[in-house]
Formats: C-alpha cells, sequence, structure tokens
C-alpha cells in the first residue's frame, strides 16, 4: 500500500495540471465548435489576458483590473472577427488556421510590446503552502497544491455553464449550425458575425480564466503562449468537437504525462513529458481518427 | 519572259521541291504545336493525291472540287489535281448544301475532297443534283463509320492507291506534270458577284502566274518571309497568297488551329504579310477600341493621345515616333503585327477611317483592287505615298482606262493585261457581255483616276445612286463609314431615285452587348437588343457623327435599326460579306416604302435561315427615327 | 512592356512543356543566374555574404521542400524545422563516426534518413487530415528537440550539446571564405530549384496537386492517396534535410538544437505563405523577404533616429509577420509570387487590361 | 441567321449500331447497402455488356448515385457482390477500380480548380506512366519522353472534344458546359473499359446537350467504351442508350430496352407518382 503513495500522488499532480490543459483546450474547443476555425491563437490570448492582468493589478485594484482585462478581451475578440475572419469566411480551413497563427505571432508582438516581456508574479491570494490530504491513507498524505484544486474548481464551473449554453439555448443551437456552414448560417438568417463575436469573447474570457491559473502557477511569461501548444493533443484526445471531451482529454493528458515522465522518463533520459502527450494522441488518432468524443466525419461523394 | 518549263504551278512545285528540299514551304497548328512541311514533304504529299486520283480514273481536263477549311491537304489536293491536268472548283467553307449541289453540278465535277463528316453530309444530301460525282474523298475519318455510300474514299485509301501506282509508274506523276501546258484551265474561280447564281472564271496556268510574278514586282517577299492564311482559300485573293506566291517566291503559309483561335495562331507566328477583308479590319479596331475602353484612365488617355498624334501625323505622310514608343511598339506586338512587312486589304473597300487608324497605328497597310476574272489585284497603293481613299496604281502589266467619263471624270472602270481569264466556264453569252468591243473587261465599278494618278474607286456602278432630286453619292462610301463605328456592325444606305438618303443599320452584337451591360440596360436575344430604345439612340448619335462628315446634300435623313443580322445564308450578303441590294430592295421594300412614307414606325415579317438550312420568322415593330439634317431638309423643301 | 512576343511559335511538344517557354523569360533567367554566379560574388561585401545571401539561400532550399508538402500536395507540416535539424545531426554524425565517407556522400544520406523520419511522421496524415496532421508534424518538432537535447550519442555526449562541423571539403576542395560558402549554397540551391521544378511538372507533381486539389477526384483517377502523400513527405524532408545539414556546416559552423526550434518551423511557414504557395518562385521571394526584414527593422529605425531596442525589434518583427500572414491570405494566398506572376501578366498585355 | 437553332434529332440508337454488343462485362448481383438505418439500395441486380451504353434512370433519391460508387469502390455493399468480367471482385478501393479500367465523372464536377485544362486531362495519364523518381527529377530518359508522348495522346482527345482553345485556361474560369467536357476528356484519357457517367448533361442548354449526347456518340463508337450513365433527360436515355436499368426507392424497378422501359406500367408509375402502397 505505502509504495503507492507516490503513485498516487504523481496521479493527482498530473489529473490537476490536466485540468489545466483542459481549461486552455476549452478556449479551443469552444471556437472550432461555432466557427469551424481551428485557433491556434488561444494560447496567446490566455499569455496576452494573464499579462494585461498582472500589469493592470499592478495600478488598479484586483476586482477591477479583472473587469478591465475582460473588457479588453473582448475588445481582442471584437479585433479578430472583424480584422481576420470576416474577410476570410467560407474559405478552407488550412487558410482559416494559417490566419491564426498569424494572430498569434500579433498577440505576442503586441502583448510584449504594451506590457513589457519580463516575468511577473500573478498572486491571487490562494495560500501557496501545499495541502496534505488523506494522510491516515498514506505516510505524509498525498501533495496536493492549492492552486490545483481552485483552477480544477473553476474548470468544472466552466465546463458545466457552456455545456448548458450550448445545448439548451437559442444561440447556442445557432453556434453549432454556423460551424457546418458558414454560408449556410448566413443564408438561413443567423446573424453569423455577432455570433463569432460572442464566441470570440466568451473564449478570451476562458483565456483569461486559464492565464491566471497557469500564471499563478508558472508566473506570466512568454512561455505560457507555448503551453498552448500542449493542449493541441488535449484535443485531439477529446475530440474538437466536444466540452466534455476537452476535459477527460486534458486529465488523460496531465496524468499520462506525469506517470510516463515518472516511470519511463528516468530510463531514456528525462525530459520525455514535453513530447509523450503527441505521440498519446497519435496513437489514439490512429484507431479513431475523430478522437475519443468528437463526431464521426462522413466524406459524403 | 518565264522560263517555259515553269509554266504550271505542279511544275513550279517540282522545281521548288529540288532547289529547297529542306526548307519549311507550310506549317500548320494542330494538337497544340505546329507541324512543319518542307517543299519535298510538299511535293511528295502532292504526288501521292494526284497518283491517287489518277488511280481513280480521273483524267485530264475533268473538274475536281474542294470543300473545307484552310489546311495543307487543301492545298495539297488542288496542286494534285492540277498536276493531273485537272481543273480546281474551290467551294466556301460555310456553303449551304443547295448552292453546293448547283456548283458541283453546273460544272460537272468528277470528284471532289471533304474535310470532314460535316461537309460530306452536304454532299450525301444532294443526291441526283451531284449525278456526275464519281468519289468524295474525305480527310477527317471522325464518325464516317455510318457513311456506306461506294462513292466515298478516305485519305488514307486515296495515299494507298497513289503510293501503289507511284510502285507500278514510277515516272508517271512526272509524265502527267510536263503533260501541262500553260494554256490548260488551271482553276475554276467562283465569281463573288451580287448576282444569283455566281460564275466560273476560267483562269490558267501560264497567263494567271504571269500576272502574279507582275504583282511580285510590285510588292516583293522571298523565301524567309510568313503569311498566314485566314481568308477562305476558294477567294481568289487566297488563291493567289496561298497556292501562287509561295510557288513563285518561296514564301512560307501557315495555317491557324481553327477559325476561333485564328487571330492567337497569327500572333504566334508573326507574319510578315497577311491579307485580310475589310469586315476583319474593322472587327479587329472595334475589339481593339472596345478592351482599351475597359483598360484603366491612364492607358486610355495614352491611347486617345497616341491615336490622335498618330492619325495627324499620318495625314502629313509620316509617322509619330513618339506615340510609337509608347504604344504603338507594344499594341502592334500584342495583335501579332510586330514583324509586317506589307499588309493588303481587298475584296471591298475599307472605310477611310480604318484605314488611317491601322496606318496611324504603324501597320503597313495598303488597299488592293481587282476582280476574280483578273487574276485578283491589279492595283495596289505605292508603299511610301500614305493614301488613304485611293486604291493605288495599276500594276506594271496592267492597263486601267475610264469608260465614257462624266462631267468630273467619273466612269466605268475597264482593264486589259495579259493575265485576264479565259472567260466564264460553260457560259460564252456572259464571257462576251463582260468586255468591250476592243477586248478590255468591264468591271462594273465606277471611278477615276485622281491627280497623281491614282485611282478611286468609288461604288458599283449600278449602285451609283442619284436622288430624285439629282443629287450623285456613293452608298458604299457612306456604308464604310458607318461601320467604322463600333456599334455598327452592317449598314445598308438607300436613295436611289428617292426624295434623300435614308439608311438601314444593323447593331454589331459583340460591342452593343457590352455597351449594355454598362449601362444595366436589360436585354435578351438580338432582336430585343436591336429594338431597344436606347440602342436606337445610341446609333442615332453615331449617325449624327457620319452626317456631320458628309456633304449637306448626301446626309442620312431617316434610318431604321433592323431586328436581325444580314447573314449570306438569307442571301442578303455576298460570302465576303459586300451588300446584294438587289435583294435588300426586295426583300425589306416594306421598311424602304415606310420611311420614305414619312411613318415612325413600320412592322416587320422577316424570313430567317438557321444553320443547317430550315428556316424560322421574325416579326417586330421597328421605330424609324430622324435624324437633325431632316428637320432642316423639311424646313427647306 | 518589355514582352514581345509575336512569332515565338513552338514545333514540338519538348518546346512547349519547357520551363522558360517564352523569350524574355529565358533571358530573364540567363541574367538572374549571371548575377547570381558572376556579379554577387565579386561585389558582395563579407556582411552581405555571411548575413544575408548565405542564409536565403539555404532557407530558400528548406522553403521550396516545405513548399512542395504544403503549396503543392497541401499538406500542413509545423515540423520543417525538425527535419533539418535530423539532417544536420546525422551529416555530423555520419563525418564523425565514418570519416572515410566524401561529405557529398554525407549530405545525401543525411537527407536520406530526414526523408526516412518524414516518412514515418507523414503515416498518420493517411488517415487524418489537415489541422489534426498539423498536431502530427509538431510531434515530430517536439521529439526531435528532446531527441537532439536529452539523447546524448547524438551531439557526441558535448556538455552543451553544441557541436562544431567539420571542415567544407569537397573531394580536396575545401570552402571557407565567405564567397566560397556562398558557392556551395548557390549551387545546390539551384540544383534544388531544378529538381523540384522537374518534380512538379511531371506525373508525381500533378498527383500532389491532385491529392491538393480534390482527393476523391484524384482517387477516382487511378492516384493512390497512401504514395502521393507519403512521397511528398519524403520529398519535402529530404530537402529539408539538406538544408538544415548546409544550415549547420555553412552558415552556422556550431550549433544546439535550439538552432532548428519550432521558431524556424514558423518562419519557413511564414516564407511560403508569403511567399506563395504551390511555386517554386514563391519559395525564393518568401525566404528573401523574411530574411531581409529584420535586417531592415534594425537599419531603417536607426536610419530615421529612433532608437529601438533589441527586444523591441523583435516585438516588432512577430507583429509585422503576423500582420503580413494575415494579410497576404486575405488578399492574396497565393503570395508574393502571385502579384509577380500578374505584374508579369499585366506587362504582356499591355496596353490591353486583358 | 439565328445562334441557337432548334435541335437536330439525333439518329434513332438501333440505326447507328455499329459496334457488336460483347458478352458480360461487368455484373452486379443482390446488391444491398445501408447507411445506418438509411436503405439506399436493396438486393439490386443487373449487368453491364461490352461496347453497349446502358441508362440507369429513377426518380430523386432512387439510389442511382449509390449505385455508382459502388460499382466504383467508394461505398461498399453490406450484401450482393460484384463480378468483373466473370470474376468477383474483391472490395475494392476507388483507385484499384480505376487501375482495372473503371472511370467515371461525378454530377457537381470534381476538376482540380488549381490546374489547367491540359494538366487536368494529362492527371488522367498518370496510370499509363511509368517513369522512375530519378527519371521525372532528372527530366531525363521515360521522365522526359512519357510526358510528350501523353501530352501528344491528350492534344487528340482535346480535338475529339473540340477543347482545343481552352487548353491554357485554368478550369476554374470555365464555363459549366466546358467543365463538363473537361471532366469526361480526363476520364476518356485513362482509356477505361466502363465509363460512368453521373448526370453527365444536368444543368446544360439544349446546344451543350445535344453536343455532350454525340460525344457520348462517338466515345462509344470511336473507342469502343462500355458507357453506363445516369439521366433524367427522357429523350436523352431514348435516344442513346441500347439498355435502360430503373430504379426506384433502392429497388430495381424495371430492365431492358428504352421501348419495353417506356411502356413498363411500374415505371410509368413511378414516373407519374402514384402514390406509393
Amino acid at each position: 500500500m505505502a509504495e503507492l503513495g507516490p503513485l498516487f500522488e504523481v496521479v493527482l499532480g498530473g489529473l490537476m495540471s490536466g485540468v489545466l490543459y483542459a481549461l486552455v483546450a476549452l478556449g479551443f474547443v469552444l471556437i472550432f465548435k461555432a466557427s469551424g476555425v481551428f485557433n491556434f491563437a488561444q494560447g496567446a490570448m490566455v499569455l496576452f489576458a494573464a499579462l494585461s492582468l498582472v500589469r493592470l493589478a499592478e495600478w488598479l485594484s484586483f476586482p477591477f483590473a479583472f473587469l478591465l482585462t475582460i473588457v479588453i478581451m473582448i475588445a481582442v475578440a471584437w479585433t479578430i472577427e472583424r480584422l481576420v475572419l470576416r474577410p476570410l469566411v467560407g474559405q478552407h480551413g488550412l487558410i482559416l488556421f494559417m490566419a491564426t497563427i498569424g494572430v498569434t505571432f500579433f498577440l505576442d508582438g503586441f502583448g510584449q510590446t504594451i506590457w513589457g516581456s519580463n516575468v511577473y508574479q500573478l498572486d491571487l491570494g490562494i495560500p501557496a503552502s501545499p495541502w496534505f490530504l488523506a494522510e491516515s491513507l498514506f505516510p505524509g498524505g498525498i501533495l496536493v497544491s492549492p492552486i490545483d484544486v481552485f483552477a480544477a474548481a473553476i474548470a468544472g464551473a466552466l465546463v458545466l455553464a457552456l455545456s448548458i449554453f450550448f445545448h439548451s439555448t437559442k444561440i447556442g443551437r445557432a453556434l453549432r449550425a454556423v460551424a457546418d456552414d458558414h454560408q449556410a448560417a448566413l443564408s438561413v438568417g443567423i446573424p453569423l458575425h455577432r455570433i463569432w463575436l460572442i464566441v470570440w469573447s466568451t473564449a478570451g474570457i476562458v483565456a483569461l480564466v486559464a492565464g491566471m491559473a497557469w500564471g499563478s502557477k508558472l508566473g506570466v511569461q512568454f512561455s505560457l503562449s507555448l503551453v498552448a501548444l500542449k493542449a493541441l493533443p488535449v484535443l485531439i484526445l477529446g475530440g474538437l468537437t466536444s466540452i466534455p471531451g476537452a476535459i477527460v482529454g486534458g486529465l488523460i493528458v496531465g496524468a499520462g504525462e506525469k506517470l510516463a515522465e515518472f516511470y519511463i522518463g528516468p530510463s531514456i533520459g528525462g525530459g520525455i513529458e514535453y513530447w509523450f502527450a503527441y505521440v498519446l494522441a497519435l496513437a489514439i488518432l490512429l484507431v479513431r481518427p475523430q478522437g475519443l468524443f468528437g463526431e464521426k466525419i462522413i466524406e459524403r461523394v | 519572259m518565264t522560263d517555259p518549263c515553269l509554266d504550271t504551278l505542279p511544275k513550279l512545285l517540282l522545281h521548288n521541291a529540288t532547289r529547297w528540299p529542306g526548307r519549311p514551304a507550310m506549317r500548320e497548328k494542330e494538337f497544340g504545336i505546329w507541324n512543319v512541311y518542307t517543299w519535298a514533304d510538299y511535293r511528295d504529299r502532292v504526288r501521292e493525291i494526284a497518283l491517287g486520283l489518277a488511280a481513280l480514273g480521273v483524267r485530264r481536263g475533268e473538274v475536281v472540287a474542294l470543300l473545307g477549311r484552310n489546311r495543307p491537304n487543301w492545298v495539297w489536293s488542288e496542286l494534285a489535281a492540277q498536276a493531273l491536268g485537272c481543273m480546281s472548283l474551290g467551294i466556301y467553307e460555310d456553303v449551304l448544301p443547295v448552292e453546293a449541289g448547283y456548283l458541283v453540278g453546273y460544272a460537272e465535277a468528277v470528284a471532289i475532297f471533304c474535310e470532314d463528316e460535316e461537309q460530306v453530309d452536304k454532299i450525301l444530301q444532294l443526291g441526283t443534283a451531284a449525278s456526275t460525282l464519281r468519289w468524295i474523298v474525305y480527310h477527317d475519318d471522325r464518325g464516317m463509320r455510318k457513311y456506306t455510300d461506294p462513292r466515298l474514299v478516305s485519305w488514307d485509301e486515296i495515299v494507298r492507291l497513289g503510293r501503289e501506282l507511284d510502285r507500278v509508274e514510277p515516272d508517271r506523276f512526272e509524265r502527267e506534270v510536263a503533260a501541262g501546258r500553260g494554256s490548260d484551265v488551271a482553276i475554276l474561280c467562283t465569281t463573288s458577284g451580287t448576282t444569283s447564281n455566281p460564275k466560273l472564271a476560267m483562269l490558267q496556268h501560264e497567263p494567271f502566274l504571269r500576272h502574279i510574278r507582275a504583282y511580285l514586282e510590285v510588292d516583293p517577299r522571298g523565301p524567309d518571309d510568313e503569311y498566314v492564311s485566314i481568308l477562305p482559300l476558294p477567294w481568289i485573293m487566297e488563291q493567289v497568297y496561298t497556292v501562287a506566291m509561295p510557288l513563285l517566291c518561296g514564301i512560307r503559309t501557315n495555317f491557324p488551329e481553327s477559325a476561333e483561335t485564328a487571330m492567337r495562331d497569327l500572333r504566334e507566328i508573326g507574319p510578315t504579310h497577311i491579307l485580310l477583308a475589310p469586315r476583319v479590319w474593322e472587327q479587329m479596331a472595334a475589339d481593339v477600341r472596345a478592351r482599351i475602353l475597359d483598360a484603366g484612365p491612364l492607358t486610355r488617355r495614352l491611347f486617345d493621345w497616341a491615336v490622335r498624334v498618330g492619325t495627324a501625323a499620318v495625314e502629313r505622310g509620316d509617322r509619330d515616333r513618339l506615340a510609337d514608343l509608347f504604344v504603338f511598339g507594344a499594341l502592334r506586338d500584342r495583335l501579332g503585327f510586330a514583324r509586317l512587312k506589307s499588309a493588303a486589304t481587298g475584296g471591298a473597300a475599307l472605310g477611310p477611317d480604318t484605314f488611317k487608324f491601322f496606318l496611324a497605328m504603324g501597320v503597313p497597310l495598303r488597299q488592293l483592287y481587282g476582280q476574280t476574272e483578273l487574276s485578283g489585284a491589279y492595283t495596289l497603293q505605292v508603299h511610301d505615298e500614305l493614301d488613304t481613299d485611293s486604291s493605288g496604281v495599276p500594276f506594271p502589266d496592267t492597263e486601267v482606262r475610264i469608260e465614257d467619263p462624266d462631267e468630273n471624270g467619273v466612269g466605268e472602270i475597264v482593264t486589259r493585261h495579259a493575265g485576264m481569264f479565259k472567260g466564264y466556264f460553260k457560259n460564252e453569252e456572259a464571257t462576251r457581255d463582260a468586255f468591250t468591243p476592243d477586248g478590255w473587261m468591264r468591271t462594273g465599278d465606277a471611278g477615276y483616276f485622281d491627280a497623281k494618278g491614282r485611282l478611286i474607286v468609288i461604288d458599283r456602278v449600278k449602285d451609283i445612286a442619284r436622288t430624285s432630286t439629282g443629287v450623285r453619292f456613293s452608298p458604299q462610301f457612306i456604308e464604310n463609314k458607318l461601320k467604322f463605328s463600333p456599334y455598327i456592325g452592317e449598314a445598308v444606305v438607300l436613295g436611289n431615285r428617292r426624295p434623300y438618303v435614308t439608311a438601314i443599320l444593323c447593331i454589331r452584337y459583340s460591342m452593343v452587348s457590352k455597351w449594355a451591360e454598362m449601362r444595366r440596360i436589360g436585354y435578351t436575344t438580338y432582336q430585343n437588343l436591336a429594338t431597344n430604345r436606347h440602342v436606337v439612340d445610341l446609333l442615332a448619335d453615331e449617325v449624327e457623327k457620319v452626317n456631320a462628315a458628309l456633304p449637306e446634300s448626301q446626309r442620312i435623313r431617316r434610318f431604321v435599326v433592323l431586328c436581325k443580322e444580314l447573314d449570306p445564308d438569307d442571301g442578303e450578303v455576298t460570302r465576303t460579306r459586300k451588300v446584294r441590294r438587289s435583294v435588300i430592295d426586295e426583300r425589306y421594300a416594306e421598311i424602304i416604302e415606310a420611311m420614305y412614307a414619312g411613318r415612325d414606325r413600320v412592322h416587320v415579317d422577316a424570313v430567317v435561315t438557321f444553320e443547317d438550312g430550315r428556316t424560322g420568322r421574325i416579326d417586330a415593330d421597328l421605330e424609324i427615327r430622324d435624324t437633325s439634317s431632316r428637320t432642316s431638309f423639311a424646313r427647306a423643301a | 512592356m518589355i514582352y514581345r512576343e509575336t512569332g515565338q511559335f513552338r514545333t514540338s511538344y519538348a518546346e512547349d512543356q519547357a520551363i522558360f517557354r517564352l523569350r524574355q523569360d529565358k533571358i530573364g533567367i540567363a541574367v538572374i543566374l549571371a548575377i547570381a554566379w558572376i556579379g554577387i560574388p565579386f561585389i558582395a561585401d563579407e556582411y552581405l555574404l555571411r548575413a544575408i545571401l548565405i542564409p536565403f539561400l539555404i532557407l530558400a532550399i528548406a522553403a521550396i521542400g516545405l513548399n512542395l508538402l504544403l503549396g503543392y500536395c497541401g499538406q500542413i507540416s509545423l515540423g520543417t524545422g525538425a527535419f533539418m535539424a535530423i539532417g544536420a545531426y546525422a551529416a555530423y554524425n555520419l563525418a564523425l563516426r565514418l570519416p572515410a565517407l566524401p561529405l557529398l556522400l554525407d549530405f545525401l544520406l543525411a537527407g536520406l534518413i530526414a526523408a526516412a523520419v518524414g516518412v514515418v511522421f507523414g503515416l498518420p496524415s493517411l488517415r487524418i487530415k489537415g489541422l489534426y496532421l498539423a498536431v502530427a508534424t509538431l510531434a515530430a518538432q517536439f521529439f526531435a528537440d528532446w531527441a537532439f537535447l536529452r539523447v546524448p550519442w547524438f551531439t557526441n555526449y558535448t556538455p552543451s550539446g553544441s557541436v562544431t562541423a567539420p571542415p567544407l571539403d569537397f573531394f580536396g576542395w575545401v570552402a571557407d571564405t565567405p564567397r566560397e560558402k556562398y558557392f556551395v549554397c548557390l549551387a545546390f540551391a539551384c540544383l534544388t530549384a531544378l529538381l523540384a521544378k522537374n518534380l512538379v511538372r511531371s506525373r508525381i507533381g500533378r498527383c500532389w496537386m491532385a491529392i491538393r486539389d480534390m482527393d476523391i477526384a484524384a482517387e477516382i483517377i487511378g492516384i493512390r492517396p497512401m504514395t502521393a502523400k507519403l512521397s511528398a513527405f519524403a520529398v519535402s524532408s529530404f530537402v529539408a534535410g539538406g538544408a538544415g545539414v548546409l544550415w549547420a556546416f555553412v552558415h552556422l559552423g556550431s550549433w544546439e538544437p535550439l538552432a532548428f526550434s519550432i521558431d524556424m518551423s514558423f518562419r519557413l511557414l511564414f516564407m511560403v505563405i508569403i511567399g506563395g504557395m504551390g511555386s517554386i518562385l514563391g519559395s525564393f521571394l518568401g525566404a528573401a523577404f523574411i530574411t531581409v526584414l529584420p535586417i531592415f527593422l534594425n537599419q531603417v529605425p536607426a536610419l530615421v533616429g529612433i532608437q529601438l531596442s533589441t527586444a523591441m525589434v523583435s516585438h516588432l518583427e512577430f507583429m509585422i509577420f503576423g500582420t503580413l500572414i494575415v494579410l497576404f491570405l486575405i488578399w492574396e494566398p497565393h503570395g508574393l509570387a502571385r502579384l509577380w506572376q500578374i505584374g508579369k501578366e499585366k506587362m504582356r498585355l499591355w496596353p490591353f487590361p486583358y | 441567321m439565328l445562334t441557337t437553332a432548334p435541335p437536330r434529332p439525333a439518329q434513332p440508337a438501333a440505326a447507328r449500331r455499329r459496334r457488336a454488343i460483347g458478352d458480360v462485362l461487368l455484373a452486379v448481383e443482390n446488391i444491398s447497402l445501408r447507411f445506418g438505418g438509411v436503405r439506399a439500395l436493396t438486393d439490386v441486380s443487373f449487368d453491364i455488356r461490352k461496347g453497349e451504353i446502358r441508362a440507369i434512370i429513377g426518380p430523386n433519391g432512387a439510389g442511382k448515385s449509390s449505385m455508382l460508387n459502388v460499382i466504383n469502390g467508394f461505398y461498399h455493399p453490406q450484401e450482393g457482390r460484384i463480378l468483373w468480367k466473370g470474376r468477383a471482385r474483391p472490395r475494392m478501393r476507388p483507385h484499384e477500380a480505376a487501375a482495372g479500367g473503371i472511370a467515371r465523372t461525378f454530377q457537381n464536377i470534381a476538376l482540380f480548380k488549381g490546374m489547367s485544362t491540359l494538366d487536368n486531362i494529362m492527371t488522367g495519364r498518370i496510370l499509363k506512366m511509368r517513369a522512375s523518381f530519378i527519371e521525372q527529377a532528372l527530366w531525363i530518359g521515360r521522365g522526359r519522353s512519357e510526358e510528350l508522348r501523353e501530352r501528344a495522346f491528350v492534344e487528340r482527345i482535346l480535338d475529339f472534344l473540340e477543347i482545343t482553345h481552352i487548353r491554357h485556361s485554368p478550369v476554374g474560369t470555365l464555363p459549366y458546359g466546358l467543365q463538363k467536357r473537361v471532366e469526361l476528356a480526363r476520364a476518356i484519357a485513362m482509356e477505361p473499359e466502363l465509363l460512368l457517367l453521373d448526370e453527365p448533361m444536368a444543368g446544360m442548354n439544349l446546344e451543350e446537350k445535344e453536343d455532350m449526347c454525340r460525344f457520348i456518340l462517338d466515345v462509344n463508337e470511336e473507342f469502343g467504351t462500355t458507357v453506363a450513365l445516369i439521366e433524367h433527360d427522357m429523350s436523352v436515355v431514348m435516344d442513346i442508350s441500347d439498355r435502360v436499368v430503373v430504379l426506384d426507392y433502392g429497388k430495381l424497378l424495371a430492365d431492358g430496352t428504352p421501348d419495353q422501359v417506356r411502356n413498363d406500367p411500374a415505371v410509368v408509375a413511378a414516373y407519374l407518382g402514384v402514390a406509393h402502397g
């Protein structure tokens, strides 16, 4: 029983960081589900949101800074929709994907130009010291950092809100229609551009939350936008179009990574957590091309 | 004089094949590339076909007909027939079966070369009308599988027969060619006369060649020059340019891939010499101006400046260097005229405005004048002298005289030269009428010599109109001016024995439809567009512009826009688009009466012939418009 | 203006299928080659060669590699940097462990190794399309970064992971001055451009473009999607591997894995998009643009008098790249090559608009 | 004369039949195809003989296109099998069917928009080209000779279908009628034994329809290609096809010569929309 202690700890730690990946992945799924655009710039939005919040928090009270950042994120969403997406309506998915890569680089450069590019500590008033759970079961209990728990709670709340939003509200259904075919949705009278604005703003807010969680864990710095690259395998596992998929995918990747690092890592030079998520995702892709939860893509000839 | 042993076309061919065996004689664009035929190839193909015909039993003196679009095998078949001492008869490719039937029957052709299934169809429909036909040779065997007529012979079949005969009698071909005499009739050429059935002019080898040699003296060309064959081969001038001249001076002939791509293929070759009909020059001028209309404002202004400056220079007799450098150099290249040494226009008079337009552009355009009966052209504008309205000076071997000139020297043009035709085939009576008592040929055209001795051709004698008030005017001259407008495709000017001049106009569909689209004017068919009020207004402005350049008495008082195109299939114009006034007067008498009766509307009920010969009907209300000069005339009268 | 096409006709299919059909184009390419081979080496100073021309040529080769995959076959790849790294380290190890092999053979084998790895990472492209494929190629990128950092065998157990390239002696002729290195790069660039152009205009090129345009239609005329996609991956990785070798051996001299990080992959992606997808010329234009822009950004503000910190310059660079990507995708998805083509078309048609 | 002439009646099929109809080239036996609950085809059997023009007709949604997709290897039927030249055909991918000599066109045109007309049709020739990778890269040996040989072949097809004037224009810019003709050209370029045409004349005006009929007849006569075509225009079907299969709601309704099928009560009912049982 005892040697299981470290296993549980690793798994729990993995699950916690998996939740953080899921938070970023959520932003991707939200936009893809509503607009069919694989938004590579989600990572940059996470960084930009966190950076704005931290810098604003320096000379504004925190709640006010938080609200202002939300406004900024909506403004960012509006600009992206207006300047990038509207001219590219109906274009091939690849073109839109590459456009978001352009947006990524712009946001990175722009963010660091305004807010400066050194590392900032984000203090959310969450106690830093780790908690110890279930000392009775395992000697020394399982080390858990409060930030992870806080992030998990937020993630859970967000998932619940979004799934309700998508499945039951009128706008939610409209979003799903838009994703299938831009022109068709437009022709039916769905106000495509207003819908996209809502979706991108929501994704901006999700990015802010993810930024806060990551920022408090790793500190707000440029590498945050590379975290987004880690969210890609999560998407692949969970399937691009399902919200629960993003969360489950995140957890699997988080746990899988830590386990692999813990057991296989040392034998082959360590640091494999960096690419292990991808290999895992690819393995699943080869078996189920549409991921665990995604809808089967039927090629109508 | 000419070398005695080179007094027939086939002999010249053999001579050239020995002199320049490897040099390219012809090229044809097919399957995307230009296939080259050297003089040796030319001779060998002609040898195969000639011996093939001989194997089929075609004898000396018989008539061989040719029906198809301009292709090397057309020319080979012609030379092959002539090598056997037969007479070649070219028939226009877009001819209706009934016309083809008349020609083949009248000429008693024994064999006919058809290009493809479409032409064979026309001949097979004739039944008894083509009783003399023993063989129908088809070149493109696509779709021929379903025909079982015994007279059908495939191209490969006749070549096989020819090669077989060549093996049996190796010197047969040379013997047949040697048997040919300069005096034998080489070509039966249809006269594009405006009367009902065309007559066949008999052109003998030696006289025909002697006249072409005179032509080459005036407009020299050599074996390194390039010519692109666009106009139909049955027309006398195309026979001169594509068959006779290459044999005499070795100029290379190029055949485009198809009618649609003709001008693009012409540009690829970059010819040094071309011959186009006025209709093609007018269409090209309209097309250039239309495309410039769509260009950017800067290009448009630059182009207008260049045309203005260029035309002024042409009137002064030289060319504007600057306009050439900036605009016309590039423009000539885009049209494929960059390497042109001499461009000719013939078959009908070309409007002076179009003429000046191309001269200003740097195209060395020269007006020809001549008749089928006189082996084609016999006057040509002198190269360095820039004149836009004369037909130039007669060839050295040609004498031209004006028969009973009136007060200002205008009379019927009569001509004589040694290369004249032998007469009309099986039509002694018509031959006698064509000549004056002292052996000069009546051209039927009215004209006069200007101060510098240049022949100015006005119009057909019987078309020289005189209004009831005694005003003499040339309908063709006014029509050419009208046709210079990009929006007028065809025009017929009336006024003979009438109080004043009026006109029937046809829109140029390609240009007017673009004009209508630019102004958001909705239209459906040709008829709907032609009868649209705005279009009639547009043509009214054009008529005003032409009237401004005419003497007061000759101005168009009233005009109407016809609801259909004038078309050779309806007999309203000849194959080379010359107006048949008698047909127009008779068929549209109602319109003409309405115009002179002062009515402003007329109902017309016209018969239309479709591509395959079946007919349909058009009826429409046409608006008759007065021009500004009508009101002034009314006041004066 | 300068185009005079009258009188240029072709009498054989060989002429009609030539790469440069118009006389003006033949003259144009001859002039460019003359400038590249004779003009530049003698007038360009060392800085121009080392800082601009050599990287431009090598990146152009890599861009051609990516263009074959993305522009011609429609398969996106975010891992070109990895294949360059594989080429570089393979050549290094070959030279190190098998010194007998001539350098050129090392280059060739390095390219083949990169091609083999490219095929392995291309396999997923058979079942998955577009965006998912981007993930597979990202995996290659991260896997390569990790491998060359963490597996010491590749870097011959050097502590920092950085290695130095052996001298560039091709059968005795050693290229060490910038001018000689420039000639090496130019030779490879011309060779790659020619081979790529030949591939693209023959059967295999048409299969790639068929897969790119409509893979269902490609399948019904007999193209096996698997072989077409894998061949695109193989060729693209081979060329990227070769470029990697040149980048390491000729341009850098000594390098560590970070030189081929994901930034390199993104820069190559920019080159292909801005330069022009589906055009060999586009790869050169894109490479030139992306190489010159940062230098331009450094020089110009100084001239104008604004002092920019290097960090600011790199941020500006990011912003400009990002904006340009979006602008080009909206305005002209086929990039600079298409603009060049439109310009040429206008010159051929002037004064006519069509 | 007017530009649009009234149509000339194509000669009746029987009268023009020159080419003998051979034995069974392709046999479809008890094919059933289901997508989840949707039953696209149920127990359909018919055959196509060598050299004939076989029409497949039926109201919309009768399963015509699905049938073509089964023959062509896109869909794999749950039951039944396909015999190609007498031998049962294993589960075939489309590119294997193509290699086997089956070419097809699509209802909504499947052309390569990024290429010119010439390149599109040259792509149809790839099965005939054997040049190795190196030969293509260096443009030597077969790499070069095959390109020139195939270019000449494709030029004959351009001439055959009278589209030589659009040789270098990108297919995206061509009018609808010409795009259909380029797709037909690409299918012919594969020199198939069986040509599957999915509504080749949909959306065409009178003149274009007449041209397309002529081309289909010529392909059948000049190259001896067996043609299976889906068509709604009854006058076309009756004119050019030798035998007709009628499908309705995925089931075989009738199979026979155009005249037999025309007066078959079941067919008339299906087409005139008599309420089903």
